[in-house]
């Protein structure tokens, strides 16, 4: 019979408003076993934390149960403050009671009832709990990092620095990601390229990271602390180790009518590449999908002007497996497909762009270099119309994304900013749902931009914009002057909203992270733990999380890298003692459980067992590694005998709560 | 049919305590109500709720069993959840099968973003009980005393 | 055939290659025939039968037979196979201790079929043909032999001898069966008459075990239903709740492994058409899942340790239902 | 005697039912069963029921009582299912036997209450058997099932049911039956009961005297080897009395009950220390041993057995208490 | 309320002694305070915690004692584990005596006493061992060997050293399996401390212990010459009624609740060993 005792808090008044804690812990104190039971107003509160100790020891509990908030929340918590009092910290069962009573009942009578309720089932498991000891497992003291953007770099450079080896996977040929292709940066206004490069290059140079690009996450395996990897690396038809970077097979290379994506296909380059002059690792990079020589097998015009003799074109996919301690996913962001906007004509006129090409357009190293003309016809433009919220903040519907990109309207001021500093003569336009500029000197810039630069900011949407006659009319609704207005635009600039890149939902899967309904990576705690995966050992740096600005991305980046230098800094890992275990006597050994072992952790002995009559039986019986069991329990279902059982989440525990719910 | 306004259904969801666990607190969180009767038991992941959980549920006097978990293909651990659907396809399909109402079993994946969806789930769910009443055909009638 | 089944009994005894033989056991009548291992050509000769009621399913007694020291030779019908193929599958019967012979099957008689036919005090019958003579207390009656077939038989899934090491009357083949016609007929009735016909039949059930014992499937080494642990043990059904709970556990823990054979509904003495629940069990698995045998091969995964990532959802069983 | 026409048979049930509740054996032949009369049931045309009359004295589960626990205080709370006078009709002859076995052993001191209320409660009204089944060795023990015991001793051929009371009570049910005329049955065709293949069952060796003798007899291992442990054998079994008591947790309280239970069960004699049966052969042995040998040795040589004939015809495998007995006998004439 | 055997009373245990690591003893008396049934030396009484489960114990009190039931009980089982873990005013449900009994005033009266108990075996001679002390002019000399693991193991040492050792024509023996610093008794195992005692052959013998021990003792007893017939055993099986129906404790034609636990073990000879 375990001596159990019973604190409730109030959570201030988040509970105790519609729960009468007091008899909550009045009903509590009468259920069998129950020893003491009490209400504090936070109970998390180390004078909480102090009374729970101390009744441990003045009444000897075998058994705590704090109905509070969620477990996700404090089940951490409470565990180690009856640890310190030298209760197992397994003895501890929390009752939700605010998340999942007082939160969302407003009827006091109703919110206590389902309250003593949850407390009478988490009595009921406590009654079986039994102290657990968490196993040992140790720690290799790598990290891969996902996605060689500046998150990517900037996580990696953090660990790198701290001592621990990590390896950039990378699907590109190139590390940088897309902070390579903007042009400059709000609110300074300092050109990427300056402030990007020599981060690239850092990474390249620093021994303890190892990029690997163009390449993707095959599969992983294992769990934090012991995860395998299966890296395949793209065949990019060059040796690595022995091109140079010197560009002269991208300047021979008779194909050259390739969309240049670096450029957003507003401009063409060769079927061997490198994507640009500052890429990392600059090694070319032959494309199958337009190499005459490998789709046809004529033409090995690289391989002749190659003097380092680097050109391949037998090369292979490889697959590569490396073990990690610590996985970062960042695997950043991409603009929307602006194919279900086409009332802005987006594909009906090349003067209406994203962005993101108009970066490029403004980039003294894109298409234009750096002079704005219109790609239609290569005039300069006198009127611009932006246009915000493409895509962003749209609710319901399958048009858009429900949430704000929260990048856009201050590249947006800074593009209109730039675009008045060049060129006084243009009219810009600026089209706003609302302006939001909540970063340090955010609104200050975007004040700059319609006070000292003139931009015409419009609240209203576009409705449509036309294009005719070489020129582009916009019709548009002025919100505040209440008035539809007509502008003839030289160009339409999108600001189309962003989403993760398509490769974040695969390798959710792989790290059996969880993601939201956008396919941004779910955080373990929305402000707790904003960096963390709920699956342990998998982090999140950038905009695979959610909207960032670079700022904001580096700033996550470094935390990421924080948090993965604190796992590797451990030599062992404390295993979750919830795992499963198999009861020998009631094995069957029909491997039904090893069949849906997610992590083979079940295997088979010959064990040889006392019989009837002094005869020796030998079974096959299935054994759990406890280090590499994460306890699913997917094997206690499995398992017709019931020799499998969970531990902390045991056949009767749960029968227990069951039991004690539906009374 | 007539819903009972007098009948209080007792409803046990099970929730896997990665994603629809989490997406329970989150309903929470943003204070969306659902009703008192639904009541969570926490499980590791939907694979560990044991068909002999829901009948045992029924025993004692549920007149209705949910299990949320993630979604397919987002499972904490990888495949837990299409072992779970395919359990729990075929356990309600026996129980349909014996004549059970089909509408007192049911499986939601909700994922931990999901606080809406828990919250509209269970109160859709609770409807549905209500309207069957009370659970006559899976009762042991020794716990209705 | 039961002179060949016996020749070759004692010729594998007598060439060392087993130092057991599993057969049948002639009875008080014709038809109480009781499995038993035979050690002697002297055993053998006088006790060693083969005839239409041998519907045991041995593969059962091979789980323990096979963990015993020396080699065993067993008598398996197609059927048996099917489990036998199963149980090796699940670690269960240790193949290198059993020599399998497969002995053809023109399906197997069922005496309550006799009885059920208003035959009183049946003594023994006669005639290896499609006519059987009857002897009884209370004169001779004759009886067409396939309409007292067992009800498993008349709808036989499959002749295959699957895994032997030889086979006696030629290998069979899998055939056209409407077994699931049942099943489909209680699937058209409305949830409230299948509650009714459930009601009726497992209302009966006295739990005597005996299904659960007889089925190749159900060799746990504790039954959960013998586990005071296990939070399901009960001994005899106290209401319709504890009767329902373990027939739909005892299916749902066989489901994927049970082979059909039909030995839990042949011996029920209350006769509960107990093997529907498996039945539907297969079928279920067949529509959603794909076509799957258990038994009928060495390496497939079991239905229920497997998964499709776009298998249906349950809310699937709500659907259907509702297409009624 | 009485008699009363067999096309009043359901206005004679009828007129019992409106006193107290009747059984009769109805149902299906595969599935007859002791049910409870309604209009328009007709008996069965199965020889005997699949279960035995045992269960209307000795159900499979009854409640013994109730305790509710609060804190350290027990409260005991009686819980008896309730029992009604009743009349059970149609049981044959070695069933009613059945009932001489079970009440030496519930009746003797201390007295089963719950088995005593409905033997006191139930009035047998048995029915004499004409067409025995191959099966059937009644007779080898004893009984004539021409000629049954119980309350009410009844008769029928094509005509008439003739009926008999053997009993105070069963003087007072048919005096209460309006229906019944004088009569007497026609003398018993015996000739068939002597075609019974199983009626010299070799019964001399078996008794108390014999005891270590058979119990130390080798063939045991070879009967035993095929019996799967389930409990068909004993649950149809008329004579079986073996339970168990049970708790049940509603949460609320603890019912305490008592089901039937199996020697030939492997959990039966399991205990924390070790199991006195380890094997099948020995919850094989105790099951017939106790049959043929420890009860008539404790009962003035009484068999444990009816010779009913359920076991032949339910046990999965056809093992049985003839096979055992012929190959007991056998060996140790 | 109608009365059955199966029907329990309630008790209430109204102090817990922790006798060794693995074994209490518990005082049991009525609600009303009184001691709630009567019974012989070796009988038995099921006591049951509902909702946990119901067990037969020896009663280790002497019938002397008119204040109390006095059960020592060890710890091996869902049962035991309840109790040990309980608490004094803790009420219990209990029913009995149930079985013979030591025929301590028939084949008993006048003879020598040799009492042999290995460790909780102890418990059921407990009873015995009080009853003649207080009818000490009833029986000839009394010879008590008991052994167990460790001295931390002997059951009622407190008491044994205190009472039994000091009471005039009783010897007692006692010993443990191995040495221990704080020991200075005699070291080794039952059967042979017994024989090394080398008691007359016509002593009666009353034996309780683990099997090992009375097989090995018995083996001993029999090399000296000890008729069959004047010794005495108690037997322990699985009971559920304690009436000789339910059937679990049946051996040949004997019910073990009923019949037994005491057998002399010529009586033992007729019997199956299925014990």
């Amino acid at each position: 019979m375990q001596k159990i005792g019973v604190f409730v808090c109030w959570c201030g008044s988040n509970i105790a408003a519609t729960v009468d804690v007091q008899a909550v812990s009045d009903a509590l104190a009468k259920e069998p076993g129950v020893v003491f039971s009490t209400n504090y107003q936070y109970m998390c509160s180390q004078a909480g934390q102090d009374m729970i100790q101390d009744t441990i020891k003045e009444y000897g509990l075998t058994g705590v149960v704090v109905c509070s908030c969620s477990p996700r929340m404090h089940e951490a918590t409470f565990r180690k403050t009856c640890e310190k009092a030298g209760l197992n910290p397994y003895m501890v069962e929390i009752a939700n009671i605010r998340e999942q009573c007082s939160w969302i009942h407003k009827d006091k009578e109703t919110g206590t009832e389902k309250a003593i309720i949850l407390g009478r089932a988490a009595i009921a498991k406590v009654h079986l709990n039994a102290p657990l000891t968490a196993g040992q497992s140790p720690v290799t003291k790598r990290a891969l990092v996902i996605g060689g953007g500046i998150a990517g770099i900037q996580t990696a450079l953090d660990i790198a620095e701290a001592g621990f080896p990590v390896d950039i996977v990378e699907t590109k040929p190139t590390i940088g990601g897309k902070m390579t292709q903007i042009d400059k940066t709000f609110p300074t206004l300092d050109c990427a390229a300056c402030i990007l490069t020599p981060k690239m290059v850092d990474a390249a140079q620093n021994e303890n990271i190892n990029i690997l690009s163009y390449s993707e996450v095959e599969s992983v395996k294992g769990f934090v602390g012991n995860f395998t990897v299966t890296i395949r690396r793209k065949a990019r038809y060059v040796d690595e180790t022995k091109c140079t970077g010197c560009g002269l097979c991208t300047e021979k290379c008779p194909q050259k009518k390739v969309p240049n994506e670096f450029n957003l296909g507003l401009d063409n380059r060769r079927a061997i590449y490198i994507p640009f002059a500052q890429a990392v690792p600059k090694v070319a990079t032959i494309d199958p999908n337009y190499c005459t020589m490998l789709k046809t097998g004529k033409c090995g015009v690289c391989s002749k002007v190659c003097t380092a003799g680097a050109i391949d074109y037998k090369q292979q996919d490889e697959l590569i497996e490396r073990e990690y301690g610590a996985i970062v996913a960042a695997t950043g962001f991409n603009p929307i497909s602006m194919d279900k906007f086409d009332e802005f004509a987006y594909s009906q006129s090349p003067d209406v762009v994203t962005s993101l090409e108009f970066e490029r357009l403004m980039n003294a190293a894109g298409p234009t270099g750096g002079t704005l003309l219109r790609p239609s016809d290569g005039t300069h433009p006198h009127t611009l119309v932006f246009v915000q919220c493409v895509g962003s903040r749209c609710d319901g519907g399958e048009k858009g994304k429900p949430y704000c990109s929260k990048i856009c309207c201050m590249y947006t001021a800074k593009h209109a900013m730039l675009t008045r500093e060049k060129y006084p003569d243009t009219d810009v336009y600026v089209f706003y749902i609302d302006v939001r500029t909540p970063g340090k000197n955010f609104d200050e810039f975007y004040r700059r931009a319609v006070e000292e630069y003139g931009v015409h900011y419009i609240k209203g949407m576009v409705g449509k914009v036309v294009p005719e006659n070489g020129k582009l009319k916009v019709q548009a609704s002025d919100l505040l002057g209440g008035q539809q207005l007509h502008i003839d635009a030289d160009m339409v600039v999108l600001a189309a909203a962003i989403e993760p890149d398509k490769s974040a939902r695969p390798l959710a899967t792989m790290l059996t992270a969880s993601m939201d309904t956008n396919d941004f990576f779910t955080e373990a705690h929305p402000k707790l733990r904003p960096v963390e995966s709920p699956t342990a050992g998998v982090f999140l740096s950038g905009a695979c999380q959610g909207p960032k600005d670079i700022p904001d991305t580096v700033a996550q980046a470094g935390a990421a890298a924080a948090k993965v230098i604190g796992l590797l800094s451990k030599d062992q890992l404390t295993c979750n003692p919830c795992v499963a275990n198999s009861n020998e006597l009631m094995c069957n050994g029909c491997s039904a459980c090893e069949k849906v072992c997610p992590y083979g952790a079940i295997t088979y002995i010959d064990k040889d067992f006392r019989g009837p009559n002094r005869t020796t039986l030998r079974r096959r019986v299935a054994q759990v590694n406890p280090a590499v069991c994460q306890g699913c329990g997917a094997c206690t279902v499995a398992c017709p005998s019931g020799a499998m059982d969970l531990k902390g989440f045991s056949n009767a525990q749960i029968m227990a709560e069951v039991d004690a719910i539906c009374k | 049919m007539q819903v009972n306004q007098e009948f209080k259904p007792t409803i046990v969801a099970f929730c896997c305590n990665w994603c629809s666990y989490a997406g329970a607190d989150l309903s929470g969180t943003n204070r969306l109500q659902y009703p008192a009767n639904v009541k969570i038991i926490r499980i590791p992941c939907s694979c560990r709720l044991n068909p002999m959980f829901i009948l045992r549920a029924f025993q004692r006097g549920a007149d209705g069993v949910i299990l949320c978990g993630c979604h397919p293909g987002d499972c904490h651990y990888t495949t837990g959840n299409y072992y779970a659907r395919r359990r729990m396809t075929l356990l309600f399909s026996m129980l349909d099968f014996l004549g059970i109402e089909r509408e007192r079993t049911r499986v939601e994946w909700v994922s931990a973003a999901e606080g809406a969806k828990f919250a509209a789930t269970m109160n859709e769910f609770v409807e549905t009980v209500t309207k069957l009443g009370e659970n006559k055909r899976l009762e042991d009638l020794r716990c209705k005393s | 055939m039961q002179e060949l089944i016996k020749a070759k009994a004692v010729e594998l005894l007598e060439n060392g290659v087993c130092d057991r033989v599993l057969g049948w056991k002639a009875g008080e009548f014709f038809y109480d025939v009781t499995p038993a291992v035979f050690r002697s050509r002297e055993e053998i000769e006088k006790d060693f039968v083969f005839g239409p009621f041998c519907g045991a399913n041995m593969s059962k007694y091979l789980i323990a037979e096979s963990r015993k020291e020396g080699k065993i030779a067993a008598f398996l019908k197609p059927c048996d196979t099917y489990s036998f193929q199963q149980l090796q599958k699940e670690h269960r019967i240790r193949r290198e201790n059993v020599y399998a012979v497969g002995v053809q099957c023109e399906g197997m008689c069922d005496i309550d079929a006799m009885k059920a036919a208003g035959i009183k005090g049946i003594l023994g019958a006669d005639g290896d043909g499609g006519t059987l003579t009857v002897h009884t207390l209370y004169g001779d009656k004759s009886v067409e032999r396939k309409t007292v077939l067992a009800e498993r038989c008349k709808c036989c899934k499959s002749k295959k001898l699957l895994g032997c090491d030889e086979i006696i009357g030629g290998q069979g083949e899998e055939l056209e069966s409407n077994r699931f016609a049942q099943v489909e007929k209680l699937e058209a009735m409305t949830p409230d008459e299948r509650f009714a016909f459930w009601r009726g039949e497992l209302s009966r059930c006295i739990r005597c075990n005996a299904c659960r014992n007889v089925c190749p499937a159900c060799s746990c080494e504790k039954c959960v239903f013998d586990n005071p642990a296990s939070g399901v043990e009960n001994k005899a059904a106290a209401n319709s709740f504890e009767e329902n709970l373990f027939h739909v556990i005892r299916a749902f823990h066989v489901a994927g492994r049970c082979t059909d054979c039909g030995e839990c509904s042949r011996v029920c003495p209350q006769h509960i058409p107990l093997h529907l629940l498996n039945r539907k069990f297969i079928k279920d698995i067949n529509e959603l899942y794909g076509d799957y045998q258990a038994g009928a091969d060495m390496d497939t995964r079991p239905p229920l340790v497997n998964f499709q990532t776009d298998d249906p959802e349950p809310s699937v069983v709500h659907e259907r239902g509702s297409e009624q | 005697m009485k008699k009363c026409p067999v096309s009043q048979l359901d206005a004679l049930f009828a007129s019992v039912a409106a006193r107290q509740k009747l059984y009769i054996p109805a149902g299906e032949a595969k599935t007859a069963a002791f049910q409870p009369w309604q209009e328009g049931m007709k008996l069965t045309d199965a020889l005997n029921t699949v279960r035995s009359a045992k269960d209307l004295f000795f159900p499979q589960v009854e409640n013994l009582v109730n305790f509710k626990v609060t804190g350290k205080q027990i409260e005991i709370i009686e819980n008896r299912d309730p029992s009604e006078p009743f009349v059970v009709f149609g049981v044959r002859a070695c069933d009613c036997r059945s009932f001489d076995i079970l009440d030496k052993v519930f009746l003797c001191d201390p007295v089963d209450t719950y088995y005593k209320t409905r033997r006191e409660n139930g009035v047998i009204m048995t029915l004499a058997c004409t067409e025995p089944e191959e099966t059937c060795f009644c007779t080898a023990f004893g009984i004539d099932p021409t000629d049954p015991a119980g309350d009410v001793s009844c008769w029928m051929d094509g005509e008439n049911l003739y009926l008999r009371a053997n009993t105070e009570k069963g003087e007072t049910l048919l005096s209460e039956l309006p229906m019944l005329s004088d009569g007497d049955a026609p003398a018993a065709d015996k000739t068939v009961f002597d075609r019974l293949p199983l009626k010299n069952l070799p019964l001399d060796k078996f008794g108390g005297e014999h005891m270590m003798e058979l119990f130390k007899y080798e063939k045991w291992a070879g009967l035993a080897e095929s019996c799967l442990g389930c409990g068909a054998c004993t649950f149809v079994c008329p004579t079986c009395q073996c339970y168990d008591i049970r708790e049940f947790n509603t949460g609320d309280e603890i019912k305490r009950f008592r089901c039937w239970d199996s020697c030939m069960y492997s959990d039966f004699t399991l205990m924390s220390a070790g199991q006195p049966r380890p094997t099948q052969l020995e919850r094989f042995r105790q099951r017939f041993m106790h049959k043929l040998v420890y009860y008539p040795s404790t009962h003035d040589g009484e068999f444990g057995c009816v010779g009913c004939g359920r076991c032949l015809q339910k046990c999965p495998i056809s093992m049985n208490i003839v096979k055992v007995a012929k190959t007991l006998g056998e060996e140790t004439t | 309320m109608r009365q059955d055997p199966l029907i329990p009373m309630l008790a209430v245990v109204t102090d817990i002694r922790q006798d060794t690591p693995d074994v209490k003893t518990f005082r049991v008396v009525g609600l009303d305070g009184k001691k709630p049934l009567i019974h012989i030396p070796g009988q038995c009484a099921m006591l049951s915690i509902p909702g946990v489960g119901e067990a037969l114990f020896s009663i280790t009190s002497s019938p002397t004692n008119e204040e109390y039931l006095e059960f020592s009980i060890k710890k091996c089982g869902c049962v035991t584990d309840w109790l040990h873990a309980m608490e004094p005013g803790q009420q219990v449900t209990l029913r009995g005596p149930y079985g013979n009994g030591f025929p301590v005033d028939t084949d008993f009266a006048g003879k020598d006493l040799v009492f042999v108990a290995g460790g909780i075996g102890l418990a059921p001679l407990r009873s015995v061992i009080n009853y003649v002390r207080h009818f000490r002019d009833r029986y000839g000399s009394v010879d008590i060997v008991y052994g167990s693991r460790s001295k931390a193991d002997l059951v009622d040492y407190q008491e044994i050293l205190d009472e039994w050792c000091k009471e005039d024509g009783i010897s007692v023996h006692l010993t443990i399996d191995n040495p221990q610093p704080d020991w200075d008794g005699h070291v080794g195992f039952v059967p042979n401390y017994v024989k090394e005692l080398g008691f007359d052959t016509g002593k009666t013998v009353i034996m309780c212990g683990p099997p090992i021990m009375i097989k090995f003792t018995l083996a001993g007893l029999m090399e000296q010459g000890f008729p069959r017939d004047n010794i005495y055993t108690t037997l322990e099986l699985r009971m559920k009624c304690a009436l000789g129906r339910c059937g679990r404790c049946n051996i040949g034609d004997k019910f073990v609740c009923k019949d037994g636990p005491v057998f002399r073990l010529d009586q033992l000879d007729q019997l199956p060993d299925e014990y």
